[in-house]
């Protein structure tokens, strides 16, 4: 467990920074699905693999398929040499750097709450863990779920809105 | 346990990183993805150390809103490419003062 | 008729806003009913104020015509109306000067008639508010919002850079009151904590205690709001701008009536609310007030603009004014309550003057004029009344509020009283000049050779005040006998605190020896 | 009300009424104005002398029309005082008006401002009858100020002529500052005694200690010494001459003038419990009668020499009061009112003659054109020089009598000296004027005045001859001196006889002096056996500062007026626009750059927007260290 | 089930339904009026615009209905009582007001009118789902919904670069401090174990009550907690546009269509408003962490920043924006009074805030439409004399924002200012009211645009200008008229007779703490 748990973040974390460190938008698109595999490999570590799944399916499958559809339709060769200038660099990554210090302060010197839920890895493994989702999802979530129903269709609206050349 | 937040944090700055630096729309809204999973990230985390469940609702959520955003984010990638020509967000300077 | 006695001061109050509704209606165009209309309303809402001076009881200290409705309960803030010796003269000032300055408007104010008189009758509304407020929110809504529309006079209808003056006017005495409201805000809250329920009603709010290094901060804050208004020494920068670029009518109503909030201020709140500190001070404020009288004379001697003069000679009166008042004597405040009503009618009537000429000249250069006296005697008259008035003439009002004040003062500030006192020759110097250089000597502008002398309209305005020139000059007792009771009783009210500070002052000088 | 007091309020009332009527309806009247308002005064005459037999006969009373100024503790009212004091000032002010009024209808005939002249005129009568009867000294303040007043219009009637509104200005604002003192001793006064009414007052003054009243005093005296023309503030005088002559006569010699000596008789008790005060004003009094005879000598205008002379009599008045003698000053005072009053309106019969004139280079021979105004003129002359059996004879020398036997001689030896001076230069102006050859310029021919300028004159002269025997010396027993001396009973005698000279020795050289000057006037002007020029080129320097009018108004124009000027426009243009202004100015600006860089954070790049966003995220977070 | 917290009784659907009917209406009209969209007929502009009208009112109505309820819906993931009321009005007025003036703006810049119109009834249902939420997830998901609304609202201008840059930079300032909100939510998640609010109040009581013994893990929990309450509060003040994170605000205004401006000036820093003040006062009692003074930094820096930077800004929109930064200040000052007088203080300014708003804006919109007159304030010169009224009314607006007396501003920075006072703030108090000070200048520098142009012969013998006076001739929308004059109306109502909102909002600040 242990051992995967550090490849996994050692991935995760080397592929994020292939992300944002790429010239080529297509390159950091395809590390981006590479550190969604990692963070799907932490779920599977976590016992959630539902949710391991979801991750796939929707981020490396729906999501990134779309943004590498539109880099191709955008004409790759005139928005792959947008490069950054050097202070700008500097500055982000100081504040970068300060943020996590910051928050990882916080991480450390903290401290969370004693477990007192009830699923605990043996239950979930009893029930299944889709199933236990399902549950919580068409009871007590019911109202999100529907409001997410109606943001996802807000959201083809406005995409078809913005895409769409003239009214 | 803090591990699992520990790398949470660092996916989320690195992902302010690129928010910062980038100046290619569709990279910069990459970077934005990275910072919302590293979240998700977060949430399995704490739900699965305190035995709880509604940590793994918020992902899903998460999920879906990322996906919207990601409609929202790439229409008006190509909205201001048709204007602009160009997606580097530097271009975006009209408004100001 | 009982009902009209019972409610004359909410009457009084809302009677311009009513007379408001009636101009709605009536054409742009058609000037001549807008111009008679609006001077008939406010010469009738002089005729009802006047019903105070006749129903008010002379020999109480107590608030007649009260009325209290609750306003804003969760506030503790009401409907709370009521006057003392001291705001009915000032509501009488108001009204008669809102007459005044409406009917000498005719001739100098050209364009948007209408929105003009509108202005001026709102402006009236507010400033009646103001005196009558005995409720501390209730005066705050008065007494901020009056500035919009003095503001719009002086900004619509002035000249030369009036828009400067009049943003500058609004922005310097905003801040002025809105460092007041702090401290009227803080007292508020002290007395809430006090006594554990909200009330605005100043009556009850004078029983706050509030502890020494308190009443310091607070006195600061309000004697910034009030110094601001007057305009105390280093304060006054923009009464000369605004009262030199302000159509006449704004002028007289700035004179007359606006500056008198300040002083209204102090006696009403400042000093009542916060005694021993107003006492602790009390000989700061006056240096500052000498320092006012004789820097206003000083510039007003080389003043070279006849409007300028007069505005920097208002900073020396009304150092007179805060000298009598902080002298803390029954003589001296009765004096400056009298002062206020001189310097409302003799400034006042001096800006009616200088409008006069400009309108006949279109010049406010003092070297532009000269030799007018030949062309326009009874114009000569007047001015000359008016002057002397000022310069404090005996037999004329000025020297009464004036006397008074310096008799009162000199007990308890001698040095500084004559210092003070020596304002009344360089008094004499400016406005004696001036008058001999506008008036006198030979024509050399032959603007002036066909120099009209007053026509009726122009006397009838002028006429009230110079009529109380004399009748304060020669017969105060109607106003005096109704002002005493009431300074009376502000000083019994503030007296024990001042025995106190005595008392503290004793120790610590014990305490240093 | 009973007779005496209605009577005592009808004498100022006809004077105010004349004062409404021409200041109101003026222009209906036409010249009828002058008549009616004279018939006014003549009223208020008649109603003075009745008010002064019943006063004789009887006794003093006060009494309070109305209240006045009611506030605190401060309460005066608007009342009377009538004593022997106030009713022979009463005769004296009213008398001297009437005729004065009489002699203006001539005078001021044909004059556009003739219903004008005349409201002021009666104005100042009523104030000035008011000064002398006011019980209290805010009353007496007030009137004190309204004679100013009348005299500053009066002075400035013609006012187009900028010497004349300049004379009537600096009148006004050197009472002023007069006046000025005058009301901080008022404030002292009533900081100390509580009360402004003179009977309370004069009570209270024992026991207030020696140097409050010398400091009250002085601060009143320095109202007098405004008012009265004495040295420091004695230039407006010579300038009030613009006005018309016969407001000369009235107001700068015979009544509004001599107030200051008035008041301190008035007001005897507070002075003579001051002994040091009363000795300032005797060094005041004699220096300024010295002083201003010295200018007088070699002046050329006879209303400027006239004007002098009047300073430098008063200058007596005051030696008199100052040395406790007040009987002495008000006779001295009634005296010079009456011969000053003729001089004045002869001098203005001359001008009236001579259409304005008044250098004497350019007169002479005037003797033979105009015999009523010449004679007049030269008893007024006899009478200012002290020459018996005339009037000035035995006022200065009742007044230089005392101030021998008090012990005085320093002052005693300037008052005799002054009085050579003074009959010298009055008798060089009558034969520079009316004697010798006529130095008319061509197309003016001197004719006499109508007879209703000449018989106030004539009354006026004849006074000036009659009215010394009251004084019949011994002074101190005579007519006038007991009727008036019961006044000054309760005066604290601070400077008591030390000798008794017989007076006819002491006016035997006084009246040598007077000879010796008109001797030397005449060995000047009418022998010629010694010219002028001469003596002028020897005493060149001392002549110089005397024609000048030792250098008064130049000294004070360049020490005080000038700098005061430059120091005002400073004020101004530096200490007020920029330093105050500026500062107001300055924070608006302030927030104006401030706004500039503010909007430099709004540069229109996404990047920094998100730069500050994150900036501000991570600022927040630090809230860890200050836990 | 089992950790669902059972503290709040009924988790029947009925009463689940009851709770969330105000935005149930709208939404389905929002449908209807979308659906008007595939039929050419029916797409005429005025169909929808009514539509949507009638669907606000509908929603208002029910709001009114069920004004005395309180109640725990889905799980308690939604609450409704007063509080909900108070607010519920207040956005379903916002709401109106901005279809209101999009009328004749729409039909001349020829937007599409039905996918606009079920946009704004989107947006509105999003935000009385974010101020009724009672989860965290709700609140994610609100403001998301929310977001993406105003987003699509905001780059609604086809062929308009300013448009689209507007919606760009507000996407994306946005979604990054929403992914700070997210990664907040992470940390109070982890510190408490819950996601519904009432749950965590509940939990913070005992670890407050608790003290700081390691048992509960109390300081270690704390700091959690701050963490996360901090990173939610940089989420929630991006919304509420306060200093640091105001960047987007004058863009995103100047770019976006006036009504929609007016939309997000007053509906979403409303909604915004509203869900930071439940959470903040679920918090405020228990020592958990000294909040006040970080708010304390981001009010004074607001409010002074937003004065400052107006100074001089000539364009009427941008200027508008810094002003709200700086209202955002003067807000934010009655929270940190806080308290049930702080509270409904709030409440109160948050009111009186949306009409001087909308009224400005809808000025604003009119001058746009009657093309004569751009958005530069130079432009404004001498339509004081033009249109009376409406210049007027402006000027009322604006002196409402400078907070002079008669106007619903100056009670609500009264009402704030003294609850603030109440508690101990004087320094906080003293700077917004210098602040006000010189805001003023800005203000009034407009009004003097409107009435005292230097084109005018600068003497008292002005020549009366022109005979066009009254209001413009026939051609301004009616909607704006009733916009502006129903602003009017409020605005001086609340200014001079606060009584009746006053006890609204203390009534429903009241039910803010019923647990």
């Amino acid at each position: 467990m242990e051992a995967l748990f550090y490849v996994f973040s050692f991935i995760a974390i080397f592929s994020a920074l292939m992300v944002v460190t790429m010239r080529n938008p297509l390159t950091s698109a395809l590390y981006l699905v590479l550190c969604f595999f990692a963070l799907a490999g932490f779920y599977v570590i976590l016992d959630m693999q539902f949710l391991a799944a979801m991750q796939i399916l929707v981020y490396a499958g729906a999501i990134m398929v779309l943004v590498v559809l539109v880099i191709m339709l955008l004409n790759i060769s005139r928005i792959k040499n947008i490069g950054s200038d050097l202070h700008q660099k500097i500055i982000g990554g100081l504040i970068s750097l300060v943020l996590f210090a910051e928050i990882a302060l916080y991480i450390i010197n903290g401290a969370q709450k004693k477990p007192t839920g009830i699923f605990t890895r043996a239950l979930i493994k009893k029930i299944g863990n889709t199933q236990i989702i399902g549950e919580f999802l068409f009871t007590e979530y019911m109202l999100p779920f529907e409001i997410a129903s109606i943001l996802l269709f807000v959201a083809i609206i406005g995409a078809y809105l913005f895409a769409k050349k003239k009214y | 346990m803090n591990n699992y937040l520990i790398v949470a944090s660092i996916i989320f700055c690195i992902g302010a990183l690129g928010v910062i630096v980038r100046k290619n729309l569709i990279v910069v809204f990459m970077s934005l993805e990275l910072m919302f999973n590293a979240a998700n990230l977060g949430f399995v985390a704490v739900s699965n150390r305190l035995n709880l469940i509604s940590g793994d609702i918020f992902v899903i959520f998460v999920i879906v809103v990322a996906a919207a955003e990601a409609a929202i984010a790439l229409g008006i990638a190509i909205a201001f490419y048709r204007e602009k020509g160009t997606v580097d967000i530097d271009k975006a300077n009209e408004l100001k003062n | 008729m009982d009902f009209f006695i019972k409610h004359l001061l909410s009457v009084l109050i809302f009677f311009p806003v009513v007379s408001i509704f009636l101009l709605l209606p009536v054409n742009k165009k058609n000037e001549w009913l807008l111009r008679n209309l609006s001077t008939f309303l406010s010469l009738v809402e002089f005729i009802f104020s006047l019903y105070l001076f006749i129903y008010f009881r002379p020999n109480t200290y107590k608030f007649q015509f009260v009325e209290k409705f609750n306003w804003i309960p969760s506030f503790g803030a009401s409907y709370f109306l009521g006057i003392d010796g001291v705001s009915l003269f000032l509501i009488l000032l108001t009204t008669l000067l809102t007459f005044v300055s409406l009917l000498s408007s005719y001739r100098y104010i050209k364009a948007h008639v209408k929105e003009f008189v509108i202005l001026m009758l709102l402006l009236e509304t507010f400033m009646l508010g103001t005196f009558a407020a005995l409720d501390v929110l209730l005066f705050y809504l008065f007494w901020e919002f009056m500035l919009i529309p003095m503001y719009f006079i002086i900004g619509m209808w002035g000249t030369g850079n009036r828009v400067y003056s009049a943003v500058k006017f609004v922005l310097y005495t905003l801040s002025g009151s809105l460092i007041m409201l702090f401290g009227l805000i803080y007292i508020f809250i002290m007395h809430y904590d006090q006594t554990g329920n909200f009330t605005f009603n100043i009556l009850r709010l004078y029983n706050t205690h509030i502890s020494d290094g308190l009443q310091l901060i607070l006195f600061i804050a309000l004697f910034l709001g009030f110094a601001i208004k007057i305009p105390l020494f280093p304060f006054h920068t923009w009464l000369p701008d605004a009262h030199t670029e302000a159509p006449t009518a704004g002028s007289v109503i700035l004179a007359g009536v606006l500056l008198k909030f300040g002083v209204y201020g102090f006696f009403r709140f400042a000093i009542p609310l916060l005694p021993r500190e107003a006492f602790a001070l009390a000989p700061f404020v006056i240096a500052l007030s000498v320092i006012g009288i004789l820097y206003g004379a000083f510039v007003s001697i080389v003043q070279k603009d006849l409007k300028r003069l007069v505005a920097f000679s208002s900073v020396s009166h009304m150092g007179f004014i805060m000298l009598g008042l902080f002298a803390m004597s029954a003589i001296s405040i009765d004096g400056s309550v009298i002062q206020l009503l001189n310097h409302g009618i003799a400034t006042g009537a001096l800006f009616l003057f200088v409008g006069m000429l400009y309108e006949r000249m279109h010049t406010r250069q003092i070297k532009d004029f000269g030799g007018i006296a030949k062309k326009a005697p009874i114009f000569t008259a007047f001015f000359m009344i008016s002057v002397l008035a000022s310069v404090g003439l005996p037999g004329l009002n000025g020297f009464i509020g004036e006397f008074l004040i310096l008799v009162g003062a000199f007990r308890s500030y001698p040095v500084l009283t004559i210092i003070g006192a020596s304002g009344i020759i360089f008094a004499a110097v400016y406005l004696l000049w001036m008058f001999q250089r506008v008036m006198f000597q030979d024509v050399t502008n032959p603007a002036a050779e066909n120099f009209e002398d007053m026509n009726l309209r122009e006397i009838i305005t002028v006429l009230p005040l110079i009529i109380l020139m004399f009748l304060i000059g020669f017969y105060p007792m109607p106003f005096l006998e109704r002002i005493d009771p009431t300074v009376l009783h502000f000083l019994s009210a503030i007296n024990h605190h001042k025995t106190v500070y005595n008392l503290i002052k004793l120790k610590t000088g014990l305490s240093n020896a | 009300m009973d007779l005496k007091i209605l009577i005592t309020w009808l004498i100022p009332l006809f004077p105010l009424s004349g004062w409404l009527l021409w200041g109101l309806f003026g222009k209906y009247f036409k010249g009828l104005s002058g008549y009616i308002a004279s018939g006014f005064v003549i009223a208020s005459f008649i109603l003075s002398v009745v008010l002064f037999f019943i006063v004789a006969y009887s006794h003093g009373f006060t009494d309070t029309l109305y209240p006045w100024v009611y506030a605190g503790i401060f309460k005066t009212g608007v009342s009377a005082v009538i004593d022997r004091l106030s009713v022979i000032m009463l005769v004296m002010v009213t008398g001297v008006s009437a005729l004065v009024h009489i002699y203006s209808i001539g005078y001021m005939q044909g004059d556009k401002g003739f219903s004008r002249y005349f409201s002021f005129l009666n104005l100042f009568v009523f104030s000035m009858v008011m000064l002398v009867i006011s019980n209290n000294l805010l009353l007496l303040y007030v009137f004190w100020e309204a004679v100013g007043f009348c005299s500053y219009i009066l002075i400035g009637f013609w006012y187009e002529k900028k010497s004349a509104s300049d004379a009537g200005k600096k009148a006004f604002i050197v009472n002023r500052i007069g006046d000025f003192g005058f009301a901080v001793g008022i404030f002292l006064l009533f900081a100390t005694t509580k009360t402004l009414n003179y009977e309370a007052v004069f009570a209270a003054v024992p026991s207030i200690p020696a140097y409050t009243t010398t400091i009250i005093a002085l601060l009143l005296f320095a109202g007098a010494v405004g008012k009265s023309a004495q040295f420091p503030l004695h230039v407006w005088l010579p300038d009030a001459m613009e006005g018309p002559t016969p407001v000369s006569a009235l107001i700068h010699a015979a009544t509004m003038v001599t107030a200051g000596v008035y008041m301190i008789a008035r007001f005897h008790v507070i002075f003579s419990y001051s002994p040091a005060a009363s000795e300032v004003v005797l060094a005041i009094g004699t220096f300024t009668a010295f002083f201003a005879a010295f200018i007088a000598l070699t002046q050329f205008d006879i209303k400027k020499i006239i004007a002098y002379s009047t300073v430098s009599q008063l200058g007596y008045m005051f030696m008199a009061v100052g040395i406790g003698s007040y009987t002495a000053g008000i006779f001295h005072l009634i005296s010079h009112a009456v011969f000053k009053g003729l001089l004045f309106l002869t001098a203005g019969s001359v001008m009236h003659g001579l259409s304005g004139e008044l250098d004497l280079r350019k007169m002479g021979g005037l003797y033979t054109k105009m015999k009523t105004t010449a004679i007049t003129f030269i008893v007024g002359g006899l009478a200012l020089s002290g020459i018996p059996p005339f009037s000035g004879f035995f006022s200065k020398d009742a007044v230089l009598a005392d101030i021998y036997n008090k012990g005085f001689y320093f002052a005693w030896v300037v008052g005799e000296i002054t009085a050579l001076m003074t009959a010298f230069y009055i008798f060089r102006l009558i034969f520079l004027a009316f004697f010798g050859e006529s130095k008319l310029d061509s197309g003016k021919h001197a004719h006499e005045s109508p007879k209703i300028m000449t018989i106030p004159m004539i009354i006026l002269a004849a006074f000036a001859v009659i009215i010394g025997f009251l004084g019949i010396p011994p002074f101190n027993d005579s007519l006038f001196y007991s009727f008036l001396h019961t006044d000054f009973k309760n005066a604290y005698n601070f400077a008591p006889f030390v000798n008794d000279t017989p007076w006819y020795a002491l006016s035997f050289i006084s009246v040598l002096a007077g000879l010796s000057g008109i001797y030397i006037a005449y060995i000047l002007y009418i022998k010629k056996s010694v010219d002028p020029e001469r003596i002028k080129s020897i005493f060149k320097p001392v002549y110089m500062l005397s024609y000048n009018k030792v250098y008064i108004d130049e000294i004070y124009n360049f020490l005080i007026i000038k700098p005061l000027l430059v120091f005002f426009d400073f004020l101004w243009k530096v200490i007020d626009v920029k330093v105050i202004d500026g500062a107001v100015n300055g924070i608006a600006g302030a927030f104006a750059v401030f706004s500039v860089k503010a909007r430099k954070i709004q540069n229109g790049m996404l990047m920094s927007y998100i730069l500050t966003l994150s900036i501000g995220a991570a600022a927040l977070l630090f809230y860890y260290f200050i836990r | 089930m089992h950790n669902m917290p059972l503290i709040y009784g009924m988790n029947f659907l009925e009463k689940s339904m009851l709770s969330i009917i105000p935005e149930t209406v709208i939404i389905i009209f929002a449908f209807m009026v979308l659906f008007l969209a595939f039929f050419e007929k029916l797409a005429k502009r005025k169909n929808s615009y009514y539509l949507s009208l009638i669907g606000i009112g509908f929603s208002i109505l029910y709001v009114l209905m069920l004004s005395d309820r309180n109640i725990y819906g889905f799980y308690g993931s939604v609450v409704f009582n007063g509080f909900e009321v108070f607010l519920f009005i207040a956005i379903l007025f916002s709401g109106m007001f901005t279809v209101l003036m999009s009328k004749d703006y729409i039909e001349n810049s020829g937007m599409p009118a039905p996918e606009y119109y079920s946009l704004i009834l989107f947006g509105l249902s999003a935000m009385m789902f974010l101020v009724s939420s009672n989860n965290l997830i709700m609140v994610f998901l609100s403001i998301e919904f929310m977001s993406i609304c105003a987003y699509i609202l905001t780059g609604y201008i086809k062929g308009d670069t300013r448009s689209t840059e507007a919606a760009l930079k507000y996407f994306v300032l946005g979604a990054f401090a929403s992914a700070f909100l997210l990664f907040g939510a992470v940390f109070i998640y982890a510190a408490t174990g819950h996601l519904n609010l009432y749950a965590i109040h509940s939990f913070l009581e005992n670890i407050s009550y608790a003290g700081s013994n390691k048992a509960v893990g109390g300081i270690g929990i704390k700091i959690y907690i701050s963490a996360g309450l901090i990173m939610f509060l940089v989420g929630l003040a991006f919304k509420m546009s306060l200093f640091p994170f105001h960047s987007w605000t004058p863009d995103a205004y100047d770019g976006a269509p006036t009504p929609i401006t007016n939309f997000m000036a007053t509906g979403i820093k409303l909604a915004a408003f509203a869900i930071f003040l439940r959470i903040y006062s679920l918090i405020y009692n228990f020592n958990i962490m000294n909040f006040n003074d970080i708010l304390w930094l981001l009010a004074v820096f607001s409010m002074t920043f937003g004065n400052i930077a107006a100074l001089l800004s000539s364009n009427i929109k941008r200027l508008l924006a810094y002003s709200s930064i700086a209202q955002a200040g003067y807000i934010l000052v009655g929270i940190i009074g806080g308290g049930f007088y702080g509270y409904s203080g709030t409440l109160f300014y948050l009111l009186s805030y949306i009409f001087m708003t909308a009224g400005a804006f809808a000025v604003v919109v009119i001058f746009e439409n009657s093309d004569i007159i751009s958005l530069d304030i130079k432009r404004y010169a001498g339509i004081g004399y033009k249109y009376p009224f409406i210049a007027a009314a402006m000027s009322f607006f604006l002196l409402s924002f400078a907070g002079i007396p008669l106007t619903s501003g100056f009670m609500g920075k009264f009402y704030v200012f003294s609850s603030a006072v109440k508690s101990g703030y004087n320094w906080l108090v003293l700077i917004a009211l210098l602040n006000s000070a010189f805001a003023a200048f800005y203000y009034i520098k407009i009004i003097v645009k409107m009435y005292m142009p230097d084109k005018e012969p600068a003497s008292p013998l002005l020549n009366s200008s022109g005979d066009n006076l009254g209001i413009i001739s026939g051609a301004i929308d009616d909607g704006l008229m009733l916009t502006i004059i129903i602003c009017l109306i409020l605005t001086l109502l609340m200014g001079v007779f606060p009584q009746i909102f006053i006890n609204f909002a203390n009534n429903s600040a009241d039910l803010l703490w019923r647990i």
